[in-house]
Formats: C-alpha cells, sequence, structure tokens
C-alpha cells in the first residue's frame, strides 16, 4: 500500500472517529432527553425572572400570562426546544465542526468571558504545562532507564524495575495525588516542613512581578507534575525496555557487534533507531491520553485546567461546554494520532516503502 | 503441553509474580464470598448510605488499633444493650425496670460523646418514663436524663406501641437538659459553678471526670461506673425492649470511621465483591467480543473484515476518559452502564491484535493443512485458530481486569459512581471532598487506594507472570 | 606458520539441566589464502564453533576455552575491548547466515558497509574527507562483489535475496580482513543465485587472497571452493583434510554416508540415508559420538572416545586426519 | 497407465495493490498443462517466484484458478463450491514444506492424525485409534503408543514431517501434494523422508505431485519433471532424459548450477545464468527467459511466446531452439 494511501486511510478513520464522538455524544444528549430537560430548566429560569419583572408594571394577571406565553414560545424557539433533538442537535455538530463552540451558562473565564473558546485559550496552556513537562520529564527517565535494563534483563535492578512497573501501572494517578498531598502538606507541615502547596495554581494572592509569580507556579505544578511522573515513568520505561530488549535480540545487532562497532554505536545506531518508531508511538500516545487523563489529576491538585473546566462543566450540566470540551478532547487525540502516523513513515523506511 | 490455557496456567504457577498475584486473588476472592455471605445485597441503601444505621458511632475516629501506638489510653467504643431488665422492683410509684451497665473506664480521656436510646416501647394506660443516672467510681452519683414516652394521641387505643421502626435515642452529650442536670451535680458537689450553657460540649468531660482545680477544664476520673437505666411504668403488661447506651470512643472497629459515623471496614469489605465483578464482568465480556469479532474479522476477510476494522478503528481511537465521563454523567450512575460503557469501548482494541495474530496464523501453512483435509471454516476457527491465541486472550483478560477497577474507581472519586452500590473509588472521593486529606484522616483515604491498587496490582503481576507465554521471546531457550 | 591455528577450543551453553556441548575441543590449521569448509549436521555445533572464533558469546554461553591463535597472536586470551578494536572485522570478518536478518533494516546500504571503515579511520581525517573516502570505499566493494552503484543508497527491503547477501559480503571485505567465516552464505538463496555467488567468492579468493572458513551442512557445496574439508558431528571433528581426500577418499563411516546420502545428478547411483538422529548435546553417547548410528561399531566404540589417527593418502604428504577406531591398525 | 490429474492451461492471478487506488494482476500461473498419472510421481522443479507452490495450490483447490481446467480423476473439480469439495478433499491430500507451522502446536500427535478422520466421520473411536496406529507404522514412527502421546515440539523437523505423512495418509488418498516436504529438514534425513514416500506409493498406489527446487531429489524420487519458470512450464519429460539431456537452456542452467561433490569443482567457475528471475508483475515479452538466455535468438525470442511443443515422446519443451523437434 502507498504512503498516500495509508496516510488517507489513517486521516479518514480520524475524521471518523470525530464525527463518532460527535454523533454519541448528541444523541445520548438528545435520546436520553438530558438536552431537553436542561433546556426548558433555562427557560423556566428567565421566565421566572421575567415573571417578576413584568409584575411590577403590569397588573392584570391574565395579561402578564398571555405576555409570559409569548416570551416563553420566542425562548422556546431560540434554544430551539420547538423542534425535536434530532432537528436542533445536527446544526449544534456543524456549529462545532467549525468550531464555532458557543458561550458557557456559566463558566468563565479569569477575564469573565463566557465564550468557550477564550475559555479553552485560558485553560489548555495550563493543561499543556503539566501534561508536556511530565510526559518530557517521564520520556527522559524511562529512556535512559529502560535502555540501561534492557542491556541486564534478569537481572536483580531489572526485577525491582518490572516491579516497580507493574506498581505504577496499578497506581491510580488521583490516589497517588492524595498520597502526595498527605505526605508533602499533611505529614510534613505537621513538623513544620512546608513543601508543596496542595492544590491551586498561584499563592493567594499572587505574588507580584513576572519571576515571582513563574515561580509561584511552578512550585504549585510540582506536585502533579511529580504524581503525573510516578504512575506512568514505570510503565513507560519497562516499554522502553521490552522494546530494546526485543530490537537487541535481533540478527542484525550481533552482525553490529562482530563488526567491531563499540557498544554506544551499537546501542544508538542499531537499537535505538531500529526500536525508535514503537518507542515515539508510545510516547505521543501516552502524552495524548494524558491531556485526557488530566481530568483526574487536576480535580486532586485543584489546576483549573481544561481537565478541571470538564469536571466543572459535567457537574454544573453545561451541555455546551460539554459537548465543545469533549469535542476537543477527541480533536487533540486524533491530531495527535495523526502526526504519530506522519512520524512514523519519516522514522521507518520500511513503511515509506512498503 | 496440553491445550493453551494449560500451557499459560503451568508458565503463570512457575512464576513467583505470578504466583504472588494467584494468592491475592485466591485471598480476593474468599474475602468476597465472605461480603456477600455476611452482608444484604443492598447493602448501599438499606445501610451504607442510610445515616441512622450509622448513629451511634463515632465520626472520624481513626481504628481501634492506632491506639497501641498512642502514650494514652484512648476510650474504646462500648455499646451497651439491654432487652431484659437487671432487676424488676415493684414500688408505690409503679413497676421499675432496672438496667444496669457496669463501664470500667480506665481511659485517659473523656468519651467522644454518649447516647441513650430504647426501641419498641409498649404500654396500656399511662405512658412510661425513664431516667438515666451515672454511679461514679467516687461514689457519687449522679442523674442525667429523664424521658416520658409521648401520650397516646387522640384515638389511639392500647396496646400503644412507639419507636417501633426507629429507636428513640437521644445524644445526651448535646442535649440541654442533661447540662442542666450535670451543671447542677457540679455545684453541689464540687462547688464548681458553670453555666448549663457552657457546659453543653462538655458534658461527657464532667461526667467521667473531676473538675481541675486549676484551670477550668477536667480531669478524667477512672474506675467502675455503674450507668443505671430505671423504666417506670403503670401496668405490668408494659414493655421496652431494647434499652441502649453508647459510650462513644476515639477509635473504632478495624479501619476506623468517616464523617457519617460509618464503619469503613464494612464498606472496604464490601467493595472487594464490588471491584472483582466490576473488573472480571468487563473484562471477560470486552475479551470475549474481542476475540470473535477478531477471528471472525480477520478469518472471514472481505467486507465484513473491513466493516469490523473500521468500527474498532474508530471506537478504539476514542480518547476513554472524557466519554467515559460524559456518558456515565449522561445515562445516569448505574454500575451497570459504566460496566457497559467499558466493554464498548475496550473490546475493539482487542479484536485489532486479534485480527493480526488470525491473519499471521492464516498465513501458516497449518490452516492450508487443515482446508486441504475439508475441514470447515468453523472447525478451524474454533480447533485450530483459537487454541493458539488462547494464551494471549487469557492474558489479555487479566490485563483488562485492573484496567477496569481503575476506571471505575477513577469515576466514583469524581463523584459519578453509583450510589446504590459502594466502592472503594465512592470512599475516597468521600474522604477527598469532605477534607480528609487536608486534616489528616489518613484511614479514610488510604485504605480504600491501597485496596484499589493492590487489587489493579493482582492482575497486574498475573498478567506479568503471564509474560512468557505471551511474548514467545521470553520463554525458556530450547536447544 | 598457519594464518589461524585453533587448539582445543571449548564452548557450552548452559540450560536447566546439563550444559549443552556446542563446540567440544575443536582444533584444525587453516593455511593463508585457503578456504577450509566446516560440515555437519544442524544441531552438529558449526554454527556455534563461528560465534566461539568471532567470539559473539551468546549469553548464555559457558566454558569458552582453548586457544585461538591467529596470525601468530592468541586472540582468546585479549580483552573483550582488545579483541574487540584488534581482531573483529580487521582480521576477521563473517558473513552471517540468512542476510534478511542480518541488515538493520532502517539504514541504508551503503551506510552499513561503511559502518566499520568509519569507525576504524575515526577521528583520523576530517569529517567530510572520511564521509568520501569510506563512499569511495563502498562503491570500489560494490563494483567488486558486481552490485550496482545505486543501491548504496537502498535500504535493505529494496534488494533482492541475491543482492543483500552480496551486501553482506562487500560488508565483510571493507577492512581488508585476512580471514572471512561465511556461515551457511548460500542457504536462503535459489540455485542459480546460489551458483552466481559461489562464483564471487571464488573469484574473490583468488584476487584478494583471502581465507575462508565455509560452514554449510551440504558437503558437495563445500566443494565448490573448499581447500580442505572437516566434518563436524555432535561438536567435535570427526575427520579433517585435502579436499580430494575427503571427498573421493574419506575413512570416518560418517563422512561416507554424508557423501551417499546426496541425490546424485550425473549418476544413476541412488542415495542412501543415515538412520537414526543426531545426538542430544547435553548427554552425547561415550566413546564415540557416532556409534549409535555407525553400521561398523564395534564394542570399543562404545567404551573410548578414539583419538585422532592420521593416515597418509599417498596424494600428499598431509593426509587425513580421523578420529575412528577402524583407522587403529594396532588394537583392532 | 490411467490418468488421476489433468490440469488444462491453467491460469492463477492475483490482485496487488498499486499506487494510490490501482491494482495490477500478479501472474502467478499464467497457462500450465499437465497431467499425472495414477500410482506415480511428476516432480515440478523450479526457483522461488516459478508458481511452483501456486501450482500445488491449485492442484488441491486451495486457490480459486482465475482459468483453465482441473480434472481428478475424470471429474471436473475445477469450479466446485466449497460444499461440494468434501468427496475431493477426503481422496486429495497435502504435504506441506513447514514441518514447524504445519502441524498443530496445541494438539498431541494422535489428535492431529484424528483430524482428518473426525472431519469426514470416519469410524468409531476404537477404529480410529487403529487407524492411528497403522498410520503411524506406515511412516515408521515407533514406539507407535509413545509417539502418539508426543506433541509436536517434541519432535524433530523429520519426525514432524512423517506426522504430517501419516495425516495425509491415513485417508487413503489417491493424490497426495508433497510441497517442498523435505527443503527445510537436515540433507541427511531428507533421503529417508523421500523413500518413505516412494514406499508409501508402491504399498497404496498414491500419486505424487512432488514440487522442489532440488532437481537432483526430482531425478531420483520421481517419474516425470516439469521445469517451471516465471508461471510457466518450460519443459516436461521423463525424469532422466530431463536431466540426461535437457533441452532448455533453462533446464540447463538449472542442472549445471547443482553443485556435486567433486574437488575439481574448486578450480573452475561454474556456468552461471546471469540476473535473477523475472518479476511476476510484469514478466518478460516474448519467451519468459529470454533477458537471462545464453543462446536467445534476437527478433525471435523477446517477440513470440514459444509454445510447449513434444519433441521427443512424452518430452515437451517450450523453446524456439527446437522448433521442430530433435530426432
Amino acid at each position: 500500500m502507498s504512503i498516500a494511501k495509508t496516510l488517507a486511510i489513517r486521516g479518514l478513520t480520524l475524521v471518523g472517529v470525530l464525527f463518532a464522538v460527535l454523533v454519541m455524544v448528541v444523541v445520548s444528549l438528545g435520546w436520553t432527553g438530558f438536552s431537553d430537560r436542561m433546556l426548558t430548566a433555562i427557560v423556566n429560569e428567565e421566565v421566572r425572572g421575567l415573571r417578576q419583572g413584568l409584575a411590577q408594571t403590569i397588573r392584570d394577571v391574565d395579561e402578564i400570562e398571555q405576555a409570559i406565553q409569548e416570551q416563553r414560545q420566542e425562548l422556546e424557539a431560540s434554544y430551539g426546544l420547538d423542534r425535536p433533538w434530532l432537528v436542533r442537535l445536527p446544526q449544534m455538530i456543524w456549529r462545532v465542526i467549525r468550531l464555532d463552540l458557543g458561550e458557557a451558562r456559566t463558566l468563565k473565564t479569569a477575564e469573565g468571558s463566557s465564550s468557550i473558546t477564550s475559555l479553552i485559550g485560558e485553560r489548555l496552556p495550563r493543561t499543556m504545562l503539566l501534561v508536556t513537562t511530565a510526559s518530557a520529564i517521564t520520556a527522559v527517565f524511562g529512556l535512559f532507564l529502560g535502555v540501561k535494563l534492557a542491556t541486564r534483563v534478569g537481572s536483580r535492578s531489572d526485577r525491582i524495575a518490572s516491579l516497580f512497573a507493574a506498581t505504577s501501572n496499578a497506581l491510580p494517578a488521583w490516589w497517588a495525588g492524595i498520597l502526595m498531598i498527605l505526605l508533602t502538606y499533611v505529614i510534613l507541615s505537621t513538623f513544620g516542613v512546608r513543601v508543596f502547596p496542595p492544590g491551586g495554581m498561584y499563592s493567594a494572592p499572587p505574588p507580584e512581578g513576572g519571576l515571582a509569580r513563574l515561580l509561584d507556579l511552578l512550585w504549585h505544578a510540582a506536585l502533579p507534575v511529580i504524581t503525573m511522573v510516578l504512575i506512568s515513568a514505570g510503565s513507560w520505561t519497562y516499554v522502553v525496555r521490552t522494546m530494546v530488549m526485543n530490537t537487541a535480540q535481533e540478527d542484525f545487532v550481533t552482525v553490529a557487534r562482530a563488526k567491531g562497532l563499540p557498544e554506544g554505536t551499537v546501542m544508538r545506531n542499531h537499537i535505538l533507531r531500529v526500536a525508535a518508531p514503537p518507542i515515539l508511538t508510545g510516547l505521543i500516545l501516552g502524552l495524548a491520553s494524558s491531556v485526557g487523563g488530566a481530568i483526574l489529576t487536576e480535580t486532586v491538585f485543584n489546576w483549573p485546567g481544561m481537565g478541571r473546566l470538564y469536571y466543572d462543566a459535567i457537574l454544573s450540566a453545561d451541555e455546551t461546554v460539554v459537548v465543545a470540551l469533549t469535542f476537543m478532547f477527541t480533536l487533540i487525540y486524533v491530531t495527535a494520532r495523526f502526526i504519530l502516523e506522519v512520524l512514523y513513515i519519516v522514522v521507518d523506511p520500511r513503511v515509506r516503502y512498503s | 503441553m496440553r491445550g493453551g490455557l494449560q500451557t499459560a496456567l503451568t508458565e503463570l504457577l512457575s512464576s513467583t509474580t505470578g504466583k504472588v498475584g494467584v494468592t491475592f486473588f485466591l485471598v480476593m476472592l474468599l474475602i468476597s464470598l465472605y461480603a456477600i455471605i455476611t452482608n444484604p445485597l443492598d447493602f448501599g441503601t438499606r445501610l451504607w448510605n442510610n445515616p441512622a444505621a450509622w448513629a451511634d458511632n463515632p465520626k472520624n475516629v481513626p481504628p481501634a488499633w492506632t491506639g497501641i501506638f498512642e502514650g494514652s489510653r484512648r476510650v474504646n467504643h462500648t455499646v451497651f444493650e439491654a432487652s431484659e431488665p437487671t432487676e424488676v422492683r415493684n414500688t408505690t410509684r409503679g413497676i421499675e425496670s432496672v438496667y444496669t451497665f457496669n463501664v470500667d473506664y480506665t481511659f485517659d480521656e473523656a468519651p467522644t460523646f454518649t447516647s441513650f436510646s430504647i426501641q419498641n416501647v409498649t404500654y396500656h394506660g399511662s405512658p412510661p418514663s425513664t431516667s438515666v443516672s451515672v454511679m461514679r467510681p467516687d461514689g457519687r452519683s449522679l442523674s442525667l436524663y429523664r424521658f416520658v414516652v409521648p401520650a397516646p394521641r387522640n384515638g389511639e387505643t392500647p396496646p400503644i406501641l412507639r419507636y417501633q421502626q426507629t429507636p428513640f435515642r437521644v445524644h445526651l452529650s448535646g442535649e440541654p437538659s442533661v447540662a442542666v442536670n450535670v451543671a447542677q451535680f457540679l455545684q453541689d458537689e464540687f462547688q464548681v459553678n458553670i453555666s448549663s450553657s457552657r457546659l453543653v460540649g462538655d458534658i461527657d468531660e464532667a461526667v467521667f471526670g473531676i473538675p481541675d482545680t486549676q484551670g477550668g477544664g477536667f480531669q478524667p476520673l477512672k474506675g467502675e461506673y455503674q450507668i443505671v437505666v430505671v423504666a417506670r411504668s403503670q401496668n405490668e403488661r408494659d414493655s421496652i425492649e431494647g434499652v441502649k447506651f453508647v459510650l462513644g470512643g476515639s477509635q473504632f472497629g478495624m479501619m476506623g470511621t468517616d464523617s457519617t459515623g460509618r464503619d469503613l471496614a464494612r464498606g472496604l469489605i464490601f467493595g472487594f465483591p464490588v471491584a472483582l465483578a466490576i473488573g472480571l464482568i468487563t473484562a471477560v465480556m470486552a475479551t470475549v467480543i474481542g476475540t470473535t469479532m477478531g477471528i471472525i474479522s480477520g478469518y472471514t476477510g472481505g467486507k465484513t473484515d473491513i466493516l469490523i476494522q473500521r468500527f474498532s478503528d474508530v471506537l478504539s481511537n476514542i480518547p476513554l476518559l472524557p466519554i467515559l465521563l460524559f456518558l456515565a454523567f449522561i445515562l445516569g450512575q448505574k454500575l451497570w452502564i459504566v460496566i457497559a460503557i467499558l466493554i464498548v469501548f475496550g473490546w475493539p482494541g482487542m479484536a485489532i491484535v486479534i485480527r493480526s495474530m488470525v491473519l499471521q496464523i492464516r498465513s501458516g501453512q497449518l490452516v492450508e493443512a487443515s482446508i486441504s483435509l475439508g475441514a470447515s471454516r468453523w472447525r478451524i476457527m474454533l480447533r485450530h485458530i483459537f487454541p493458539q491465541m488462547a494464551p494471549f486472550v487469557f492474558a489479555q483478560m487479566i490485563f483488562f481486569t485492573p484496567a477496569a477497577i481503575l476506571a471505575e474507581a477513577g469515576l466514583s472519586f469524581l463523584g459519578l459512581g453509583d450510589p446504590s452500590i459502594p466502592t472503594w473509588g465512592q470512599i475516597l472521593d468521600q474522604g477527598f471532598r469532605t477534607g480528609a486529606v487536608y486534616v489528616g484522616y489518613w484511614w479514610w483515604v488510604m485504605p480504600p487506594g491501597i485496596l484499589i491498587v493492590l487489587t489493579a496490582l493482582t492482575f497486574v503481576l498475573i498478567a506479568l507472570g503471564m509474560e512468557r507465554v505471551v511474548d514467545p521471546r521470553l520463554r525458556t531457550v530450547r536447544q | 606458520m598457519s594464518l589461524l591455528d585453533v587448539r582445543d577450543l571449548h564452548m557450552h551453553y548452559a540450560t536447566q539441566g546439563d550444559p549443552v556441548r556446542a563446540v567440544d575441543g575443536i582444533s584444525f590449521q587453516l593455511e593463508k589464502g585457503q578456504a577450509l569448509g566446516i560440515v555437519g549436521e544442524s544441531g552438529s555445533g558449526k554454527t556455534s564453533l563461528s560465534l566461539a572464533l568471532m567470539r559473539l558469546l551468546p549469553s548464555n554461553a559457558t566454558g569458552y576455552r582453548g586457544q585461538v591463535v591467529l596470525e601468530g597472536e592468541d586472540i582468546v586470551a585479549l580483552r573483550d575491548e582488545e579483541f574487540r578494536r584488534l581482531v573483529r572485522w580487521r582480521k576477521m570478518s563473517m558473513v552471517f547466515q540468512g542476510a534478511m536478518n542480518s541488515l538493520n533494516p532502517v539504514l541504508k546500504v551503503g551506510h552499513q558497509v561503511a559502518e566499520p571503515f568509519l569507525e576504524e579511520n575515526k577521528g583520523q581525517k576530517g569529517k567530510k574527507n572520511l564521509r568520501k573516502e569510506a563512499k569511495e570505499r563502498v562503491l570500489e566493494l560494490f563494483d567488486l562483489v558486481r552490485l550496482p552503484r545505486e543501491a548504496v543508497d537502498r535500504y535493505p527491503h529494496e534488494l533482492s535475496g541475491g543482492m543483500k547477501q552480496r551486501v553482506m559480503i562487500a560488508m565483510s571485505l571493507v577492512l581488508d580482513p585476512s580471514l572471512v567465516i561465511l556461515d551457511e552464505p548460500t542457504s536462503a538463496l535459489d540455485v542459480s543465485i546460489q551458483a552466481q555467488m559461489m562464483n564471487l567468492l571464488k573469484d574473490l579468493k583468488r584476487d584478494l587472497g583471502i581465507s575462508f572458513i565455509f560452514i554449510t551442512h551440504d558437503i558437495a557445496l563445500a566443494s565448490d571452493i573448499c581447500d580442505r574439508i572437516a566434518v563436524m558431528y555432535a561438536g567435535e571433528i570427526v575427520e579433517i583434510g585435502n579436499a580430494e581426500d575427503m571427498l573421493l577418499r574419506p575413512q570416518h563411516p560418517y563422512t561416507q554416508k554424508l557423501l551417499n546420502s546426496i541425490p546424485r545428478l550425473e549418476s544413476n547411483e541412488a542415495p542412501q540415508f543415515i538412520p537414526g538422529a543426531p545426538p542430544d548435546l547435553t548427554d552425547p553417547p561415550t566413546g564415540c559420538r557416532f556409534h549409535p548410528r555407525c553400521p561398523f561399531a564395534f564394542e570399543r566404540c562404545d567404551r573410548e572416545s578414539p583419538p585422532v589417527f592420521t593416515i597418509q593418502m599417498g596424494t600428499n604428504e598431509e593426509g587425513l586426519m580421523t578420529r575412528c577406531w577402524l583407522l587403529d591398525k594396532e588394537k583392532r | 497407465m490411467t490418468e488421476l490429474l489433468r490440469i488444462e492451461d491453467l491460469r492463477v492471478h492475483f490482485q496487488a495493490r498499486k499506487g494510490l487506488i490501482g491494482t495490477i494482476p500478479v501472474k502467478a500461473l499464467d497457462g500450465v498443462s499437465l497431467t499425472l498419472e495414477k500410482g506415480k510421481t511428476l516432480a515440478v522443479v523450479g526457483e522461488s517466484g516459478s508458481g511452483k507452490t501456486t501450482l500445488g495450490r491449485a492442484a488441491l483447490r486451495l486457490v480459486k484458478p482465475t482459468g483453465g481446467r482441473i480434472f481428478f480423476d475424470g471429474e471436473d473439480v475445477t469450479n466446485l463450491p466449497d460444499s461440494k469439495l468434501k468427496k475431493f478433499r477426503r481422496r486429495a491430500q497435502g504435504v506441506f514444506q513447514d514441518p514447524y507451522s504445519s502441524l498443530d502446536a496445541f494438539m498431541s500427535v494422535s489428535q492431529i492424525l484424528e483430524e482428518p478422520l473426525a472431519i469426514h466421520s470416519i469410524g468409531n473411536a476404537r477404529e480410529r485409534t487403529d487407524m492411528i496406529h497403522h498410520a503411524l507404522q506406515d511412516v515408521r514412527l515407533s514406539p507407535v503408543e509413545e509417539m502418539a502421546a508426543k506433541y509436536p515440539h517434541m519432535l524433530s523437523g523429520g519426525l514432524r514431517q512423517r506426522v504430517g505423512l501419516a495425516r495425509a495418509l491415513i485417508l487413503r488418498p489417491d493424490f497426495i501434494l508433497a510441497d517442498e516436504p523435505v527443503s527445510m529438514i537436515d540433507a541427511s534425513s531428507r533421503t529417508e523422508i523421500l523413500y518413505l514416500m516412494r514406499d508409501l506409493q508402491d504399498t497404496y498406489g498414491i500419486g505424487f505431485l512432488y514440487i522442489t527446487h532440488d532437481i537432483a531429489t526430482a531425478r531420483h524420487f520421481s517419474d516425470r519433471i516439469a521445469v517451471m519458470y516465471a508461471g510457466r512450464i518450460v519443459e516436461i519429460g521423463p525424469a532422466e532424459q530431463i536431466v540426461d539431456e535437457p533441452l532448455h537452456p533453462y533446464t540447463v542452467a538449472l542442472i549445471k548450477a547443482v553443485p556435486e561433490p567433486d574437488p575439481a569443482n574448486r578450480l573452475r567457475q561454474r556456468p552461471v545464468i546471469p540476473g535473477e528471475p523475472p518479476s511476476p508483475t510484469e514478466p518478460p515479452t516474448g519467451c519468459r527467459f529470454h533477458p537471462r538466455c545464453p543462446s536467445a535468438i534476437e527478433g525471435t525470442c523477446e517477440v513470440i511466446d514459444p509454445p510447449l511443443i513434444e519433441v521427443r515422446p512424452g518430452h515437451h519443451v517450450a523453446c524456439h531452439l527446437w522448433p521442430e523437434g530433435v530426432h
């Protein structure tokens, strides 16, 4: 199969993923009546406000009722409640696909904007800060340790690392976060040591001055980042170790050794170079899925990023935000997958030519 | 070597990690059986989330065993209950049923609370009255509380029944009339003058102690106490079936209590069968569907293959957590819905891997040989292809289990758990949300987390033990 | 002085039970410019012998001992790093079995051929000059093995099996070694490509004066290039001698059987087979290891391991060296 | 002599992907005709890519032919649907190249041998055991009881291949396709398996289609030889005649490429044909061998595709050098 075709199929699949997610979201919102209930509640809320306003200007009860009825119908029409969800919601999909994400009902940015685009604009960088820092640390750590372990498979350190990997695989991010808070904040502070703050993004009030603010930010980010590294480093190391180990058993590695190349060259040119594509895959996939996983970490550490936003939106039943964010999470994931496909072709000549 | 599954099991039990994992699993299975037998199936609604069931427990206290590490002795939570009086006296004022509870008070602090309750009262004619008093080791006696059962309402005819379903319960430590009595007692016996309103909150200190001469506080008074409950009625057919006095401890049970006084040990034990069920049902279903789809897709080829392939490609590329959260929220917090979602998003990955394995096997000569023998495609799939993948499928299933348990726990932790079925994730969620972490109630947040990790680890260990089965490169080199 | 003098070389593999005695006391000499064939069935230890010579010891190798004197120096005594720097590819290189797996799939074949050259001359010249020189060297080698020059920029999967094997041969020659070990270099190739490859090897041997150790299970193929042939059985060399004697007048029953098992094209003589299977090397038979399959075995073969008997053939002074009690004239 | 298998102008084309959406036909077999007589062996000799394996698979109806006809014992089985092939499957069996992947690793030898009996519902448990033991004796796997209980991984390549042979034999077939049955087995045990096959042929009168790249074993173990090149038969005839007096330049080259154990070999260059076999997607025009042929006739060979003509009784060749036959 040619590259163009492979990429086209992958691209189409990923577009299919986006579409499937949107349809699923919309169908579950509409079919369960959730959307109708939410919108009716909003209309009722507005009508109640109206009634209070009208009661002061109009005396006649029937007149009020009639005016309210008119207003209600207008409102229902503007929210689309007069049409069935099957008609209303596809328009919503179409809007979201054009990245016209709409307005949040209650959630606001620090500047007070309730446009979802600016909400995401504010929150996404914060999530990316956590996720990318943690992934970078994990990647470097895992690569070094994984390569080391692969050279001594079956040794005591290898077995310890396997166990560590297993444990870290079984450790939920949020519980690790709680442990971290318990350890660094509660226990250490009973001894009067204040290591890291238990949550938030800035101290209250935030310090003045750019550098001080940055340091404060980093200080607050430390605990979540450590947590994320802790839970992913183990399995990542294990993945690297296994990939390197598998590649090291290939015949061409023996040939490279026979050629008298120093171990470093064998490792770099013949083992890592070949193991790189799957390692890269793991890395980018890990990064992409930890954006979604950030929902938990951010909740534990009260970090106001995308994940926390999603959680808040769900709790406050803000349909528009939920749909927009679900779409964004999927979009980020899917984009990462696509970049991966392209990178794979760059890195692995076998794919390029077959 | 007989059959793939048996190979897998032999290999599994020959590795240390596998042995540890299997042992853990068996222990968990035993605990689960115990939990199912000893608890009602509607444990969640009837007990766990019913605050009345836990009213007599102390709130936010650590496990009883932690007292060992303390310098001073903490109060053991003690419940005194009697359904028959210790003594019945006929007096001029009526029939007096006396219930005495002996308390050997050796603790270095006051109880966290005291409560008194009665249940199943039957009377004919005038309502019975009850009184609670304390005989202290220093010989002093203190009348704490007096209560008259409500009189018959209009139209009620004897026998009058009271407190059949829910007992009458009074929290003595917070009861103003008790405070008045205790203030009086302090005034009379120790010449200490504290207003009753100030005394509320310190009632138990006063009852189980003597006023400090220097400060305004109390010193615990150790020794034999006697709690005397006297129920007085006018009719000999009158009865009170349950008299209860609770000495609120500052430690409780194996695992302590949470902010509603729930016995965490019971919740944690009940979590075992739930976690296993979530993990195993999800894993079994997802692997069964995934394997079936993968085999059909890989072996049949053609349009069926493309359809299954595209479908599973799309599903497996969806980021799980946001969607899971969304669906659990919209479709309702029901455990079976969560399990269903996990299965729906779990099988495609499996199907993709199985398909590629089937393609590999199909290109081998075994399938060709079987076709030339005249075997039908079903026979080939069932007898030749499936057995070859069985160890892998089994390992995948085991690997899937902790993932499902962790996903449910994560969801519960975000407050989207099924309230009718308590899980470890929910216990943790409540602990986290009520701020237990920040005030150091470790017994509330540590054990459920540890159990989740241990459970997940059990399956990860078993899966690791099967690594050799799944990855032939790691099999013992045969010369 | 011989180019290569191997004395009593051992290499075993550790298993859960007894070790596998894959190379169990091998001795032979190889003169400069000559080719020695090492012939044996699978499991006879011939590939292990090549790994032992190149000191590519598998992780479960044990009991690696003996002497390998290459150009007057015992290379077994060298430390690993010395061996790597002084011996590997510089004095002794190897063409591995199965060219498809011997090339790194993600590196261009030209680079893979040049690698030892770049490593050898590292830091001596400017980087640019070295690159250029390496490229010239690779092109020269590609001409030599009759590969098209544009193949240098190809990846292995773009080449046919025959071309990949030529790349492997070019690679083995890049540092002008005096000895090249060929481990079944043609076993995965079609007969017509195999014949092309054998012609190429003959040319290289004649033109460059390289010595070969040619490892194969096919004694007929060995006759195509080898001046001397050694037959291995169960970790030992049972017979060694020059090609004429080995092919026309072999003394060891195993060598005779091996020759008879080849279906001949030119005669109607039906091929024979050797009943039974090669022994388990964790527990080889007592005495002569071939005795359970040998039609001439007598009581002594079961008891004592035969020493090497040197048989003068009259055609040349060297003669055959055979480990078989049948040749013990005195005590028969 | 009665005819067992007749193949007429058989074509098998596969579709290979090319470019973004295009496909290109791979002509694995492009007009092959041959006959196999009952109780005889026809060897099909060729190098990789010659189409010999596809021919074997088509003969067992494991691939559906694109064109041409296959007659088995007089019956046209070319287009029989799978549901009507069961009778054919019972009479035609296969022994495959790879003794490691052609046996089910999770079944014991007796289970493997019971498979064909179960598929065709033959015998009860007792009879099956007897048949299994008999088949094991036939392929000289003894002690029978012990062997029946073993699993494939406990056996060497040679022994596995005998199990494969026993599996093919247990249904008492009239035809066995042996696709490179010994190419993955040590040289010294190859002959043993081939002798075994010949003995079984003598005992049960089985017709063998023996597919091999090794013309030397073909000479000793077959009655007739067909030489294939790039999806075509270029020469077919009695085994000894093909080897001793080959007519097609490709056959000649193939024979010369086989080394015989001779000390004089090392002193001379082997006559070889240059180049590599053509790609089956773009076979050369005219005679497919012409780009590599030392005796190619310019203006003829690259233009005209030579037909397979009988130049001696029973000896056919497709080459312009033999336009009128040999006399």
